[in-house]
């Protein structure tokens, strides 16, 4: 076992430990603090695999950014929801259930394809080619239109939240 | 053979690792095992240069209003520091009650590591820096990131309203100047056509702030601002909100709240010199590389400088006025110099000369033209709230004594 | 090296637990944390299929990108129509928000 | 690559611990005379009133909201400004669309006031 494979698995343990507290807290806060260690390891995960740049991003925008909204909307929320009663929906058996059962259908899945045991080839010195991903972004036979559109799609977003969040204006 | 002046750093990492061969250690180990000395050793390196930066602030701080600063221990007070030091080393901690207890404590920890972690992509010389990223930018960007998620670990951890409310606001304000700093960072990398720090250096035949003065402007005013200091310190703006989020803490924890802000304060110097003004860059360097160590301390001591004349002499903000510099004039002065460049960068890249005059002067007219626009559209309104009335005048009687 | 496997079993664990959390959690903004994980669970695996398999081409990237800001949107979105629902009726669980019920 | 983000990595766990022993040697250094007057929450003397989790105003969510959409926004054009150099003047002219409509969502939110800080 090689000194990355031991890395990988110490990040994946991290990451997975601390989403199933995430998802199993009964504290709403602690539970957007141990989400961001799970986003901060996922970008670990991402730097195992070569891909730095998504690395630093996963970083700025999950960390920085998404998990900085959660917690104000925690800190906003605050009163309605004490940590005393039920935080879990009666049916979480059931949840239980289903989502063992999709894990165990897509392990079985996955083994039973024939690419599984794939190893990689190594990337040329120069890291993953940023300059590339820029270019198929603005290229009119690669993705410009969901470029454009992905910068469409966050304005609107922007524009629903401002109108929906906003104080109204009667008060 | 690597001579002195070269890379004294890689000169002893090559003894260190032929040594390390010769008592019969596997090669894998000895990268490894240099590799943690490399990195122990660039990680101690600003944790102690932070002593003397506490120590060059104080004193030019004071000078500036007319003071000596520290002027006991020591020569020209030189020990001061370590007095500090030695005196907050062994404080008490008081933890407060229903604090919580990880978070509070990981939060100042968080807060030094996320400033150091960014002198492990700055390039010192050509050869002499921690790592060649090549995202350099973005890692710099997350390391931000982390500084918040330490302020919002000490606003929650230490259950005190007004460490929740400093923290609070000092996380708006830092998310706000992230936005115009993102942006104006986006001009070196069009520019250079590339992420990774040394390489920006490498490419900067013309210091960028002569292509850029509009985006390295920016760049100065947020990134002050992200460090939290004067006249951005809203943080901790003691007479609204105690202390900030740092209020209950104590002793070395404190400390290094201060430490990390410090150290921040220096690092952006850095980043500034090494993105704006060349890094390295200079004359000579090709012969002597280890010039190029000398000539970025000069220009990151330069912009040290203006960072801590900009502290002495300008008052603090208040919060609305921050919140409207920031979103009504940076962000939308970054947004317009990120267009201009992208205009007229590309088409002129074929003549360097005609390029940057052509830029300078564009980014040039752009500030006047945006700055005109903003004191027209936005005159500084002033509520009255009250019929002003003279403070301290002295009354008759005390005339008559007098 | 670390074989495709792992990480394909790493990002199905990632997305069961997040499901998990969509099914189970009683508060909204918990629902929107476990949809966050599953995103990343996405991404992983998207990184994994660009690097071990296709890694001369960019597309797996430009995926990631897009999976990105659709996360960004759909927790701006998410979070405002949540602020929105606690102002009008006091609450973030998910169960009680039944206005359009009528 | 992966060599240099092992150094990241290890860096980053060493700039954790530099901070994290210290404060460790210091806390052993330390006295330790817990008083409960000493460890009360810190309110300029007076008594704590209430809990300490007091109820935010929504500016600060709007402002993290406009923030995060401008964030998202560069990891689209970080990409984009990397192959600014080798970019046909079309493609350019895509980016600088992109960056008009970021324009255009500023100038929404400044126009609904959202930009306001009270």
């Amino acid at each position: 076992m090689s000194g990355l494979q031991i890395a990988f698995l110490l990040i994946g343990a991290i990451t997975l430990f601390a989403a199933v507290i995430t998802v199993s807290s009964r504290k709403i806060m602690h539970a957007a603090l141990w989400l961001i260690l799970a986003l901060g390891a996922v970008a670990a995960v991402f730097a195992t695999l070569e891909a730095g740049f998504f690395a630093a991003i996963q970083i700025a925008i999950y960390v920085g950014a998404i998990a900085i909204l959660i917690i104000f909307a925690v800190m906003l929320t605050r009163r309605a929801m004490e940590d005393s009663g039920p935080q879990l929906n009666s049916t979480w058996p059931a949840a239980l259930v289903i989502s063992a059962g999709v894990l165990t259908g897509l392990v079985i899945l996955l083994s039973s394809w024939g690419g599984f045991e794939t190893r990689s080839m190594a990337l040329p010195p120069t890291g993953e080619n940023i300059a590339a991903l820029g270019t198929a972004l603005v290229d009119m036979n690669g993705y410009v239109v969901p470029f454009e559109v992905a910068s469409l799609l966050l304005i609107a977003a922007l524009v629903g939240a401002i109108f929906v969040a906003s104080e109204p204006k009667g008060k | 053979m690597t001579l002195w002046y070269e890379d004294p750093i890689k000169l002893i990492a090559n003894w260190l690792f032929g040594l390390m061969l010769g008592w019969g250690m596997p090669v894998d180990t000895a990268n490894f095992v240099l590799t943690l000395l490399g990195a122990a050793f660039l990680g101690v390196v600003p944790l102690l240069f932070c002593i003397f930066l506490i120590w060059y602030e104080r004193k030019l701080l004071g000078r500036i209003q007319d003071r000596f600063g520290p002027n006991r221990v020591g020569p020209w007070g030189i020990f001061q520091p370590f007095a500090d030091m030695l005196k907050i080393f062994i404080k008490e901690f008081i933890t407060p009650q229903g604090a919580d207890v990880v978070p509070y404590n990981l939060a100042p920890i968080l807060s030094v590591a996320s400033v150091l972690l960014i002198w492990a992509v700055v390039p010192f010389s050509m050869t002499m820096m921690g790592v060649n990223l090549n995202v350099g930018l973005s890692f710099i960007i997350g390391c931000g990131g982390l500084g918040l998620l330490a302020i919002i670990l000490a606003g929650y951890g230490s259950n005190n309203k007004y460490a929740l409310l400093g923290g609070m606001r000092a996380v708006a304000q830092l998310i706000s100047y992230e936005v115009p700093m993102v942006m104006s960072l986006l001009v070196p990398v069009m520019l250079s056509g590339s992420l990774g720090v040394n390489d920006i250096v490498q490419k900067q035949t013309v210091p960028y702030i002569i292509l850029a003065p509009v985006a390295a402007l920016i760049f100065f005013i947020t990134s002050v601002a992200e460090s939290g200091r004067a006249p951005f310190d809203l943080v901790e703006a003691e007479s609204e909100i105690v202390a900030g989020f740092n209020t209950e803490y104590s002793g070395l924890k404190f400390g290094f709240f201060f430490v990390a802000e410090f150290l921040h304060a220096f690092t952006i110097s850095l980043l500034f010199s090494t993105l704006f003004l060349g890094g390295w860059r200079g004359p000579f360097t090709d012969q002597v590389p280890l010039l190029g160590f000398v000539y970025l301390v000069v220009k990151t001591f330069i912009v040290y400088f203006l960072v801590i004349l900009f502290r002495g002499s300008l008052p603090r903000f208040r919060i609305d006025q921050m919140m409207d510099l920031n979103w009504k004039l940076l962000t939308p002065l970054s947004l317009v110099t990120l267009l201009i460049t992208a205009l007229l960068a590309n088409p002129l890249s074929g003549m360097p000369l005609l390029q940057a005059v052509a830029l300078f002067l564009v980014n040039l007219a752009a500030l006047v033209v945006l700055m005109s626009w903003a004191e027209r559209k936005m005159p500084r309104k002033r509520k009255i709230v009250a019929k002003t009335r003279p403070l301290a005048t002295p009354n008759q009687q005390d005339q008559l004594s007098a | 090296m670390i074989p495709l496997s792992w990480y394909l079993i790493f990002a199905a664990c990632l997305f069961c637990v997040g499901l998990y959390g969509v099914m189970a959690r009683k508060n909204a903004i918990a629902i929107l944390m476990g949809v966050e994980l599953m995103l990343n669970a996405v991404n992983v695996n998207l990184l994994a299929f660009w690097r071990y398999l296709w890694f001369t081409k960019v597309d797996g990237q430009v995926f990631v990108a897009i999976v990105l800001v659709a996360a960004a949107a759909e927790a701006v979105v998410g979070l405002a129509l949540i602020i929105s629902a606690y102002r009008r009726r006091n609450t973030v669980a998910a169960e009680e928000m039944d206005m359009l019920k009528g | 690559m992966l060599n240099d983000w092992l150094y990241v990595g290890v860096f980053f766990v060493i700039a954790m611990l530099l901070p994290g022993v210290a404060i460790a040697i210091a806390g052993l250094l330390s006295p330790k005379k817990p008083d409960p007057a000493k460890s009360s929450t810190y309110e300029c003397g007076i008594e704590t009133v209430g809990p300490s989790w007091v109820q935010f105003k929504a500016q600060y969510y709007i402002f993290t909201l406009i923030f995060l959409v401008f964030d998202v926004e560069t990891v689209l054009l970080f990409p984009w400004a990397v192959a600014y150099n080798q970019l046909p003047f079309f493609a350019i002219l895509e980016g600088i669309v992109f960056v008009l409509i970021l324009l255009g969502g500023l100038v929404y939110a400044w126009r609904k006031r959202a930009l306001e800080w009270i």
